[in-house]
Formats: structure tokens, C-alpha cells, sequence
């Protein structure tokens, strides 16, 4: 707000925190959000962000909704699952509109089609919708679910996969893990599940707790406005944007490679808006379509209510 | 030599009145009615097995039990606690042994209130009379049995009651330590002249010390105790041990006590 | 460790005391009423009764299987080892100060290692649990096994009697209190060590069951398998008990 | 608990024992070659030189901040706590056997939890920690307090002793050997509790950095915050007993 | 009654010929070409102050430790171990907490390879004398001190040594309990006829039970023991303690041991 007119010291006083936990280490998928940062759109909002990195795969949701985070970047599944058990989440903008989540697996294994996982070990990191997307691929194919070895590994997805402890895993990213294993000299293949009867979710949504939503709603809409205007910059600049995100990299917990980050930059651009749909944007026909394979899958026994789920923040 | 005034009536230190006394969630009685007196300056002991009562009877003059009947008598009267109005050396030393020989010694009188000071002036003043001048920075594991329990000794000592209650001070110690401190307390006392009661289930030793006996039987105890008077002259000597009168008595005592005692 | 005989005699002010606590958390839970925060012991209990089928026949099996996979290869070792130490004044000196240090070092720390080491199969799980009560069980029975006194053995050896004689005749009775002493905090770590264990990367057992539960928020889900994890706790504990009843004679206990 | 001290007296053996393990480890390490699985010793050292920079100035001070606030904590309860026990048989009664009930249930389980009850702020974590400290420091206060004979006790009160006078020149100088005793226990567990609380939810601290490392296979820089940790264990141990040694007076120690 | 057959030359049951020992890890020898005998069905205590070597020479008679130089024998011949040869009744009990009386007293047997029922029926055959008949089943805890001692005992004679060597076994007793083990032991030792070893610090208790003392003083010990015979007949009845002799050497002995005690 440089219309505020206070001098800089009550200005900075006035910031309002917002806390924000994404998916997963900083990777391309969020250098809208620095490019928001560093270009000061927060804080022409009258925001301070402060990004977050989870420790566990479900905690961005878990965390904003019990308060302890405004917002979180999560799944469009879990948000439907959760709103099942009852859990006052609200998804507030579709940020990558299809499945990244694909099966990867080690390219000299022998493993052809999703059937044959049947009798192996598939990792995935504790996110519970990985169960429902490998069952889908795996029935879908011909396979028998029940013969696959699903295990739990948290965020071991590369380590568990290169070391031989799991065949495959489940939960890894095209644009992500894939390059990363590619660039690191394990060639992998892998199945998108939308190939195999998934229907083509929201693969990250942003997310908040409905006391948040109705008491800070304008906070929401602020910081949203501003990651809207980090995006647009970002398809403008690609460049740099990822030198920005590269400037905020984690190196020693998630050290990133020019080479991989580029090309999932690229893989991104497709899917965090289309012809018809702009960035953000929710569409009740692909909730809808979420919760009922969710429902044929028996994964959820309640029906949530579509409108209840999200707003759009997006205009 | 004998410094001490023994007139046939002299004042009563302690006096046990008709009390009566059961340990809480006991069945029976300890006491029953039980009459006992101790003058100013006697030396009495309390000799009895195991069991019988003996420290018991100690608790109660101290105040740290009260009688569920009858009266606790010191000087005559019946104080508001008999608490810090006894002194008291325990069967072990009970040295702390965080503390030197001398902070030992001026325990009760901090816990009185005394300026460090001055306490430690005052204890300063005893350690040589007690033979422990030049280890009073020590601490007490540095210390042989029969040294601890003269700093135990002086401790009581130091307190400033004249009733000193000793609850079998010397039967941790090895014979010829006990003969010696058994010399030496007789000393101290016939130096001072506090009223002293001494607990011990050695026969020997009870003859030997006192002036008079008291003798516990199992309990309950009804009344008065049977009362040994021992007739040897003050002061006495280590001699005194081989005395036939005294031999005599023991035999007595030792039989009697077998008697009543059964099944070892 | 003889509190845990201490705390046998009089219940009912403890009683009243957990009987206080669970009003007050149910009290607190209905008032604050956030289920996905902090559930209500009722809610807790209805979880654990909806769930009981796959709890008790999936997960409590997998854990047990852990636990006592651990515990059995923590005795084999720990008993083995003290039994040298108290053989050996040589191998005492060397091993037991390595022991003590040991547990200065935070080796659990490494538990997640063991998941490269052992894969996601039970071993990973074994190796946490083997990690945790390894030390108790070691000092317990080596303790147990120098309970015996020297007055002991020299009087045996004035009666001629060999080392192994001596081993058996004495050490090992006198050693059992001890052991037993150590086994029981043993079994109440294992628990715990079993469920770290399942953090770290399983697909079965009550530890993962509960973490399991959080990624769907399910609080009530949450507590439930951990009722059962304490409940196995608690029965472990109970039947090292029946045990040393069992085995130790009515003399060895002293009053 | 006397065990630590019985540990001071020959290393020779237990060096010798150290030195053979790591020079196997070492070598077994090399002929294995898969560093990403087993790290040589050597490598874990060069990698704790490469990245003692974050190491030190990052992680390091955000883990000993959780110990020492989740000490604290433990020390201020569990000692309060320990008094009103040693000071009312009423009281000891109900929370004792409370306390050691506590100890047979696997709370740590119920850590994941903590995350949502206090995000990825430093109390999750100094929750855990005090979650594993606390028992030791109690029960070792406790214990102490215990320690002061009832006849001492008569004997200050014959000297007039009021119970406040009895607890500070009796209770408290005898209770200190056994309260260390349980704090030299309770600092080593803190470590592992920091550690564990790390991993379920921090974005600093060693534990946190070495599951991170994990992530990455690496495998040396694993083990490089874990050998950071075990020093600040061993640290944590020695300064408790340079605390022990200037605050309990050389006749308290009884050889 | 008095059954012992008691000859001027009788056989010699343990000898120490010019043994010299020093304590592992020690600087100073306890014992230094030390001579002693003891004959077959003697008793001979060994007095002396805590310290003075008294368990060391129990150590190398019994076969424990073994001597630097100079021979141990047993009945006039060095045999290959002394360990199993002499029984041993400690200054504590040492009952096995988790055996019944009866299976306390089979220990030695079992040790020695004996059969468990021959061993129960063995030690049977002694309860009744030793007055531990009806307590067989019971443990240990359940008995009292004396008793405890009489199981002790009772262990060490069924063991078939003729010697028995006794490490200060009656000390943990109170005063009245130890006149009576101490009459006791005597009766069964007149009746048995053993050789009967024993340690005390008890001036008294060595004076009443001995043929012969040894006196131990401040190691080193050199060359031969100063030996006191006692003067007593046998058999001795209570009332030998008071015996005008044994009070002579009573003090006599106090004084001696006085003046090397040196500092309480
Ligand atoms: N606090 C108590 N509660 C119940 N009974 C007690 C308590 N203290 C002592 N007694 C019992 O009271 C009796 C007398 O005990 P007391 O300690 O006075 O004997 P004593 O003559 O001092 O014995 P000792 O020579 O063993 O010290 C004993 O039978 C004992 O068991
Ligand atoms: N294993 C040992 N190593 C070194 N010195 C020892 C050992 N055992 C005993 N000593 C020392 O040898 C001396 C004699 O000890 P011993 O036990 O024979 O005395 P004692 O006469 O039996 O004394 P007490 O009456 O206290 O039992 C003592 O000074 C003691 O410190
Ligand atoms: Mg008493
Ligand atoms: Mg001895």
C-alpha cells in the first residue's frame, strides 16, 4: 500500500503475517510465489510471507487446518477427504490443474504395464490418495490390487527407488523427480495415471481453514492477487524466475539443477492454466469428478458437498 | 575428683506419668500406665531386646511421639514440645556427610538460629575436650567409628540440653573400640553432668555406665519397670568391669533375660 | 528398580487422580470441540471399537512380531554379553565402558538409516527395537549376575565348588530380580521402539496405523491404535511379572 | 546409577575395543563401496568438515535451543513434582504410581500428534524432549529427597528442626547425588527426544538435517549431524558432572 | 561328658610353615615366615583388630589365596587344592534367599555331587540337633539371627570337613543372642569334636570358647603368634565367663590390644 502514506517504520508495522507451507521443497512449481516475493507484490499487498516447507507430506494440510499455517499447498483429494472427516478445509485456487503424480519406476526393471506391480513393493510418501490412484491403475489394467505391496516411505521417493527398497513408487513428479533421477544417471519410465482410469484431478490446490477464510478473507484475496501478478511475470520471464527461485533454493535440503528445473518449468506451464481456464480457477465439474472415483473407489463413504469445498478466489 | 553433687533428692529431668502408648495401626499397647522418672545428673539405662520398646520409649521423651494417655514430665513441668529440648545421638552417627567435622558440630545450634559464627566459636571450644581438634575440616568418612561417634556425642553435646538420650551409640563399634568409648562417655559425663540415658541391649555395658537400670521386657510394659540399682562408687574406673558385685548382677541379668527372651 | 513394586500398594488416590484427568480431557475436548485436534477419550474408544477388526487382526500382529522378534534378539545378545563381562574382568573392562558410552551417543538417531540397511521389511523395525532395549536388558542381567557377592562365591568355592557350579547355584538365581528388573523396562521400550520403528517406513503395525491416521486427520484415529500400543504395553509388562512369579522362588523375594 | 562412575576407571580395553570397530568399519566401508549405504568413518568426517559451516551456525543452535528449554522445563516440573511427593505421603501416593503407569504407555507415540497441537514451531519439539526427560529427572529428585533417613529427620527435629529447615539441610544436599544421577540420564535422552521431535516436523535442528540427508542419500552427511549430536550428548553429560562436582561438597562423595 | 579324647601329641590339622603373603596390587606383606598350628580337635580363636590379617589367614588355610612362599598343610600333607577341604561358616549368614533351610543345608552336598535325596535325607538327620527341626521348608527371611546362624553352622558341618573355620560368626548378633550361640556352639563342638577355627575381635568370646588364642596385631606378622592358653578345663559352663583366670587375662588382653590400637 504505497498510498498508506505512514512513514516506512509504521508501514512495516502494519505488514500482516501470512504463513504459507508448500507441498514440498521450492522447485519450479513455486517460483510464482518468489517471483511474488522478491518483485515486493506482498507487500503492496500489505503482506509479510513467510514460506514454509513441511517435514511430512501431509502437513501443509493438516497444519492450515488446524490454524497452525494460513495456507497450505495440497491436493485435491486430500482436501476431499478430508472435508469427509469432517475437517473444515476450503481449497481456494487450483494451482496445477493435472496429475504431476505418475508410477516411476526404474527403466531396467522388468516392469511393462501398472499390472505388473502386482507382487512388488510400491512406495509412496504417506499420502493417502496415492492408494485409490495405484488401485485404479493397477484394477484398471487387468491387475489385482490387493497383490501390490504398498508401503509408507515418507519423502524416501528417490533414495528408496535408486537403493532397490522399493520397485516403484508412487507420488513422484513428472516434472520433478523424473529429470532429477534422469539427471542423476537412473533412467526411469513411468505411467500417468490419467492413462489409466484417474480421472485428471487437481493435481495442487491452495488451501485454507474456513475460521481463516471468514475471518481473514481479504488477507487471502490480497495474497492471492499478488501470487496472480508473480505468475503472470513468471510466464513473461521465465528466465528469470527461476534465477529468482534459484536464489531461494534450500541447498543443502533440496539442492535443484538448472537443467532439471527448466524443463519442469516447461512441463508446469501446461498445466497451471489452459485455453479455458485461467490460472487458480476451480470448476465444480472437477470436484465433482474427483469425488465420485473417490466414491466408486470406496475411498470415501460420505458425499461432501461440491460448492462447500472451494471458492474462487480467481476471478 | 568426683565433681558431681548427689544429694538423695534431687530434682526429676524426666518424668513418665501413667502413660500409655500403641503405635498407630498397631493391635497392642507399648505402654500400659507406665510410671518412670529420671533425676538431674543420673546416669540411667534402658536395657532390654530387641524389640521391647526401648526406642520407643526415646521418641516419647523427645516429643517425636506423643502418648496416647498421660503425662510427659521434663524438669517438672510439661513444656508446649518436648522438641529441641532433648538431646540425641543416634545408634549410627548420622553424620552428614556433606558436612565437616565442625559444620556437623554446629548443626543444632544453626538450626537454633546461632550466627554461623558464633557457632562455630562455640563448637571450636568442645573439639578439644572430645579429642578432635585438628580434624574439624574434615569430613566425616575420613573419620574412624569411635571418632564419628564422638563427634556425634559432641553434637548432642553442643545442643544445650541437659538431657542426653543415647540410643545404642556404640553398637556399630568393634569391642575394644566400645570398651574405650564406653570409658571416655563415662568421663565426659562425670566432667559435665548432664542427665544422661543410654540405650543398650549389652548387659555389660548397661552395669558398667550406669547408676540405674531400667529393665524392658517384651511389651506391653504395665506400670513401673523392674529397677536395677547398680552399687558401685563414682567415679569408676575401668576396673570397675571386674567387680563381683557387678558380676552378680550380671549373671542375674543374663538369666533373667534369657528366661523371658525364648526362642533364639 | 524396586519403585515398581512400591507403587503396588494403595490405587485409590491414583485412581481418582487418572479418573480426574479423563473427565477433564473429555470435558475439555467437548468444549473445544475440534475432533481433528484434540478428540475425546469417548471418541477415542468408539474409534478403537469401530476399527478393532483390522487393528486387532492386521496391526496388533505386526507389532507383536516386531516387539518380540527385538526383544528375543536383545536377550539372546544382552544376557549373552553380561554373562562374559561377569566372567571376565578383562572383557567388563572393555566392553562395559563402551556400553555406558554408548548410551550417550544418540544411536536412535540413526533408525532411519536402517531403512537403506534392512529395506521396509520387519528387520528395519527389529533393528530400532533391538537399538532401545539392548541396554537395559544388558545392564540388568549383568547387574543381577555381580549381585552374587564375592562372600558368595568364595564361600561355594570352599566347598569345592567349579565356576560353573558357582554360575548356576548362585549367579543365575540371584541374578533374576535384576534381569527381571531390566526385561520390564525393557518391554515398555520395545513398545516404543517398535513404533518408531514403524514411523521410519512400514505399510502394517499399530505405530504406522496411528501415523497413518494423522495423515488423514483423524485424531480419534490417531489415539486408538495407541491405546492398544499401551494396552500391549501394559500386558508385556504384566506377563514379564507372571514370569518372574513364575520362576523365582518365594524366598528370593524379600519382604 | 553408579554404573558411570564405575566406567572411570581403565580404558585401555575399551579404547582398544573403539579402535578395532571403527578400523573395521573403516575397512569394511571401503571393500563395500556403496557409500550411500555405509559411509566410511572417514567420510562422515570430511563431511562434517564440508558442512560444519551450516552445521554449527544453523542447526546446531536451533537443537540445543529445543534441549535446553525442554531440560528446563522437565527440571522445573519434575523437581517441583518430586517435592510435593517427598513432602506428602497423600500426594506421592496418587501421582506415583500415575508416574509410573505413564512410563509403561508408549506417549512418545503420541508425538506425531504434537505437530498439530503446536505446528513446526521449537514446542513440538521441546514437547517430545520433555515428554522423555521428565520421568528420569522426577523419579531421580524423588528418589534423593527419599534418600534423607526418617532418623535423620528425627534427629533435626529433636534439635528443633522446622520441615523447611529439615528439607534444606537435610532433603536437598541428600538428594542431589540421585538427582544427577537422573539428570545425567535425562540430558543423554534429551538429545534423542530433539532429535525425534525433529523428525516429525522442523525446518532446522541435526535431527532434521540428517533425515533431510537421508532424502538425498547421502549417506555420510547422515551421519555427520549425528556425530555432532552424540558429542553434544557427551557434552551435555560432562558439563552435568562438572555441575555435580562444584555444587556437592567432597565429603558428599562417598569413594 | 566330656567325651574328647584329649592327648598331649595329638595330630596336627593345619600348619602354616613359614608362609609369607602380601596382598595383590599391596606394597606391604600381611604375613612374613609365619608359623602357626592348630591340633586336630582344637579350638583356637584368632583375636585381633579389624585389619589385623585375621580373613587373609583364613583365605590361605581354606585354600582362596595361596601363599608367596612357605607351605600350608592340612592333616600333615600338602594336597594338590585346599578348596573343598575346610568348612567355612561366615560373618553373615550367606543363605541362599531362594533356597528352603533344608536345601541351604544340601548346598555342600549337591556341590560334592551327592544325590538330592541321599543330601535331604543327610541334613535331616542333623536338624534336630541343631534345633531346626519343623523349619526346614522355611526360607531364610523367615528365620531369626541366631537361628539363621545355627542353619549356617549346620551347612558347614554337613559339608564332612573336620576342620571349620568361623569368620566372626556370631557379630551381627545382639548381646543375649550371642551368649547363647555362643554355649551353644560350644555344645555341639564337645559333642562333634572338630577343629574348630575362629575369628572374632571379642576378647570375651575368644577368652570363653579357645583351647588357644592366636593374637593377631598390625601387619606384618613375623614368625609365630603370641599364643594364650587358656587355663579353663572342660567342658565350660556359663559360668566359666566369670572365672577369676579369664577375668585376669581379660584385662590383660584389653591392655595389650589398647597399646597397639593406638587412636580409636
Ligand atoms: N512406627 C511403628 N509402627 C508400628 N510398630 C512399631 C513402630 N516402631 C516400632 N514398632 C514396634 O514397636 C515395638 C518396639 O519397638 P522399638 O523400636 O521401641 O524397640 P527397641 O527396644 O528400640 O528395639 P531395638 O533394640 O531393635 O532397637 C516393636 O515390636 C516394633 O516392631
Ligand atoms: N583383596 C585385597 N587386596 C589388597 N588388600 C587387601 C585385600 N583384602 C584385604 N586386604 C588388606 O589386608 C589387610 C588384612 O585384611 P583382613 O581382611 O585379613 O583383616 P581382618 O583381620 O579380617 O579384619 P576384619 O576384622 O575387619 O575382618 C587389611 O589391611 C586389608 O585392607
Ligand atoms: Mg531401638
Ligand atoms: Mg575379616
Amino acid at each position: 500500500g504505497n498510498e498508506s502514506g505512514g512513514d516506512q517504520q509504521t508501514e512495516n508495522n502494519e505488514l500482516q503475517e501470512v504463513d504459507i507451507m508448500l507441498d514440498w521443497y521450492p522447485n519450479a512449481v513455486h517460483s510464482y510465489l518468489y517471483t511474488a516475493q522478491e518483485k515486493g507484490y506482498f507487500e503492496e499487498e500489505g503482506l509479510d510471507v513467510n514460506i514454509m516447507f513441511p517435514t511430512n507430506p501431509t502437513d501443509p494440510l493438516n497444519l492450515a487446518a488446524a490454524g497452525e499455517v494460513d495456507l497450505g499447498i495440497t491436493y485435491q483429494p486430500d482436501v476431499i477427504t478430508a472435508r469427509t472427516e469432517g475437517i473444515p478445509v476450503v481449497s481456494v485456487a487450483a494451482i496445477v490443474r493435472s496429475p504431476l503424480n505418475h508410477v516411476v519406476y526404474k527403466a531396467d526393471s522388468d516392469i511393462e504395464r501398472p499390472r505388473d506391480l502386482e507382487g512388488r513393493t510400491v512406495g509412496y510418501p504417506g499420502i493417502p490418495v496415492n492408494e485409490p490412484i495405484v488401485e485404479t491403475m493397477v484394477e484398471a489394467d487387468g491387475g489385482q490390487f490387493d497383490e501390490v505391496d504398498l508401503v509408507d516411505i515418507g519423502f524416501e521417493l528417490q533414495s528408496s527407488l535408486v537403493s532397490g527398497r522399493a520397485d516403484a513408487v508412487s507420488g513422484a513428479y513428472i516434472n520433478h523427480e523424473v529429470p532429477v533421477l534422469e539427471h542423476a544417471g537412473t533412467a526411469v519410465e513411468y505411467f500417468d495415471p490419467v492413462d489409466y482410469g484417474v480421472p485428471p484431478f487437481y493435481e495442487l490446490v491452495l488451501v485454507t481453514n474456513e475460521e481463516t477464510l471468514e475471518e481473514d478473507e481479504a488477507k487471502i484475496n490480497a495474497f492471492w492477487s499478488a501470487a496472480e501478478k508473480g505468475y503472470t511475470y513468471m510466464k513473461d520471464h521465465p528466465e528469470e524466475s527461476l534465477d529468482i527461485l534459484f536464489e531461494n533454493e534450500d541447498q543443502e535440503n533440496f539442492p535443484l539443477e538448472q537443467a532439471v528445473e527448466e524443463e519442469s518449468l516447461d512441463i508446469l506451464m501446461g498445466k497451471m492454466e489452459t485455453e479455458e481456464e485461467a490460472f487458480g480457477t476451480q470448476s465444480r465439474e472437477s470436484w465433482e469428478e474427483t469425488i465420485s472415483w473417490l466414491e466408486e473407489m470406496d475411498y470415501i463413504s460420505e458425499t461432501p458437498d461440491a460448492e462447500e469445498i472451494f471458492v474462487n478466489t480467481a476471478e | 575428683m568426683n565433681k558431681r553433687y548427689r544429694p538423695e533428692h534431687q530434682e526429676t529431668a524426666l518424668e513418665f506419668r501413667d502413660v500409655t502408648y500403641t503405635h498407630k495401626g498397631s493391635q497392642s499397647a507399648i505402654f500400659q500406665h507406665v510410671q518412670a522418672e529420671v533425676k538431674q545428673g543420673e546416669f540411667v539405662s534402658l536395657l532390654g531386646p530387641s524389640g521391647s520398646g526401648k526406642s520407643t520409649f526415646f521418641r516419647l521423651a523427645a516429643g517425636l511421639s506423643h502418648p496416647d494417655q498421660g503425662t510427659v514430665f521434663l524438669h517438672g513441668s510439661v513444656p508446649e514440645t518436648r522438641l529441641g529440648r532433648v538431646g540425641y545421638m543416634p545408634q549410627q552417627d548420622l553424620l552428614l556427610p556433606w558436612r565437616t567435622i565442625l559444620e556437623n558440630g554446629m548443626l543444632p545450634l544453626e538450626i537454633n538460629g546461632v550466627p554461623k559464627k558464633e557457632a562455630a566459636h562455640n563448637v571450636s571450644a568442645h573439639l578439644k575436650a572430645f579429642g578432635l581438634d585438628g580434624v574439624e575440616n574434615q569430613y566425616p568418612h575420613e573419620l574412624s567409628g569411635g571418632m564419628r561417634q564422638r563427634v556425634s556425642f559432641l553434637r548432642a553435646v553442643v545442643g544445650g540440653s541437659d538431657i542426653l538420650m543415647l540410643d545404642e551409640p556404640f553398637s556399630a563399634l568393634d569391642s575394644i573400640t566400645r570398651f574405650m568409648m564406653q570409658e571416655w562417655l563415662l568421663e565426659q559425663w562425670q566432667m559435665a553432668g548432664q542427665t544422661l540415658i543410654f540405650i543398650t541391649h549389652d548387659i555389660e555395658e548397661a552395669l558398667f555406665l550406669s547408676d540405674r537400670i531400667l529393665l524392658f521386657t517384651q511389651p506391653p510394659i504395665e506400670g513401673r519397670f523392674t529397677e536395677i540399682t547398680v552399687p558401685l562408687p563414682r567415679p569408676r574406673k575401668e576396673n570397675a568391669r571386674d567387680h563381683p558385685e557387678l558380676l552378680k548382677l550380671k549373671r542375674e541379668l543374663i538369666n533373667r533375660m534369657r528366661g523371658e527372651g525364648g526362642i533364639i | 528398580m524396586n519403585r515398581w513394586k512400591s507403587a503396588g500398594t494403595s490405587y485409590a488416590g491414583a485412581a481418582l487422580l487418572a479418573a480426574a484427568f479423563f473427565i477433564i480431557w473429555e470435558a475439555g475436548a467437548r468444549w473445544y470441540d475440534t475432533p481433528y485436534i484434540l478428540p475425546a477419550p469417548s471418541a477415542v474408544l468408539q474409534r478403537l471399537w469401530e476399527l478393532a477388526d483390522i487393528l486387532f487382526l492386521v496391526h496388533l500382529p505386526a507389532t507383536l512380531l516386531v516387539i518380540v522378534t527385538g526383544l528375543a534378539v536383545s536377550i539372546v545378545c544382552g544376557v549373552g554379553i553380561a554373562v562374559l563381562m561377569s566372567r571376565s574382568r578383562a572383557v567388563e573392562k572393555s566392553v562395559f565402558p563402551l556400553l555406558i558410552t554408548s548410551q550417550t551417543i544418540p544411536i536412535i538417531a540413526l533408525a532411519p538409516i536402517f531403512v537403506l540397511w534392512f529395506g521396509y521389511s520387519m528387520w528395519s523395525k527389529v533393528a530400532v527395537t533391538v537399538l532401545i532395549t539392548f541396554f537395559p536388558i544388558t545392564v540388568g542381567a549383568f547387574d543381577g549376575l555381580r549381585a552374587a557377592s564375592k562372600d558368595m562365591e568364595d564361600l561355594l568355592r570352599t566347598m569345592g565348588a567349579g565356576s560353573w557350579q558357582i554360575f548356576r547355584k548362585v549367579q543365575v538365581p540371584m541374578a533374576l530380580p535384576s534381569f527381571y528388573s531390566g526385561l520390564k523396562v525393557a518391554v515398555t521400550l520395545s513398545v516404543i521402539g517398535a513404533a518408531i520403528g514403524e514411523w521410519l517406513g512400514a505399510d502394517a503395525g499399530l505405530g504406522y496405523f496411528s501415523r497413518r491416521m494423522m495423515t488423514q486427520m483423524d485424531a480419534a484415529g490417531v489415539f486408538a491404535p495407541i491405546v492398544l500400543l499401551s494396552l500391549l504395553g501394559i500386558g508385556l509388562f504384566l506377563g514379564v511379572k507372571a514370569i518372574e512369579y513364575a520362576t523365582t522362588k518365594r524366598g528370593g523375594r524379600r519382604s
